[in-house]
């Protein structure tokens, strides 16, 4: 079973750990990115995640059903949120549920290496004396 | 033709809105796009890299382009 | 920092995350044991957790040390229950959080791992027709 | 000297307590326990493997006992 959502609402850690529970799986590992106060030493503001919406569920939904394909895993969720995000708020959950623990582990991290990669999600950095888009310039 | 291409992340920025109009011959496909958007816009061709997407999917240079297609240029993604 | 713990009271998932949640770290990895509803096709009626208390302890504190040593983290909890638990309830919560989501998941499969290898914890499976402790017999 | 050994897990079972009184002599070091052991229970023998730990560290044949030691039988581990 697959949860895939974008949403400009924070984003509830134990809503989806509990979605993911089940009496089946004795491994559950969740990856939760959380906003930096600092990026290579500068203070950071905020952060700003843009999303082109639809293609961005279509992308993690592939990632996700590529992830039931490659390990045995039961339960797979992925919320990412849109806007302007404080320190310390979750941009991103990934929770995986799993008979078996290695699968747990190597599913819930493919997704989060391949979503930083293919996804169309974009993060401004807001700092006091400027902006930047991540990853924009080489 | 003209189609209408999304502008996302600094690409937004760098077109000047959310969408741009480019006017391309009928048969166009995705390579020109990408040459024709770094032609009138340069910053684009100094972004760490740049894709463009057909409706919805990553699409490569030989990927022919029809009017109605929804197209999106997908600046260097920074997601998670 | 690290916070180790053998409770034989259910352990709070929200709670552990919340003490890993720090503003200079970007990435929490978290593992959540769960009790199985079976084990080789075979129903489980509970399991029973057994710690030989204070080794456990230092040896959990052990295998928190070495993260720390082994991998840039900032914080590493180790929560375990004991006595009778029920299907779905969490025997184990390992959650880590580092600067950067690499070193969260080596750092909190590294733990879980070394756990189940070194950390004197005995677990006995109920059936309906019998016991068994599990990893016993060769 | 006699030593009080505590006992986990299936080795309470195979001992019948949660602890056992085991006379060694007084210079005896792990591994003459652990065959003192096995000769009293051997169903401990047929264990996948166990352990001895001292002071609540896992100890090694060659380690010398004292009488005032806190000595366990560490059956294999199952935690997490």
């Amino acid at each position: 079973m697959i949860d895939i959502q974008i949403s400009d609402k924070p984003l509830d850690i134990s809503s989806c750990i509990d979605w993911v529970m089940s009496p089946d799986c004795g491994g559950i590992d969740v990856f939760i990115g959380t906003v930096r106060n600092a990026t290579k030493g500068k203070e950071v503001t905020r952060l700003e995640f843009e999303a082109y919406r639809q293609m961005a569920l279509n992308e993690m939904q592939k990632i996700a059903e590529q992830a039931l394909e490659k390990w045995p895993v039961q339960k797979l969720l992925i919320h990412h949120r849109t806007g302007v995000l404080q320190v310390g708020e979750v941009p991103v959950i990934i929770a995986v549920a799993a008979a078996h623990r290695a699968a747990a582990f190597d599913a819930c991290r493919y997704t989060i290496d391949t979503l930083k990669e293919t996804v169309p999600i974009w993060k401004r950095e807001v700092f006091e004396d400027g902006e930047v888009w991540v990853a924009a310039h080489p | 033709m003209k189609v209408n291409v999304l502008a996302f992340g600094i690409a937004k920025e760098i077109v000047g809105g959310s969408t741009v109009e480019v006017e391309l011959t009928s048969d166009a496909t995705v390579g020109e796009l990408r040459a024709e958007l770094e032609e009138q816009y340069p910053r684009l061709a100094k972004l760490a890299s740049f894709m463009i997407a057909v409706n919805n999917e990553y699409a490569v240079a030989d990927n022919a382009l029809q009017q109605r297609d929804e197209i999106a240029i997908i600046p260097p993604v920074s997601g998670g």
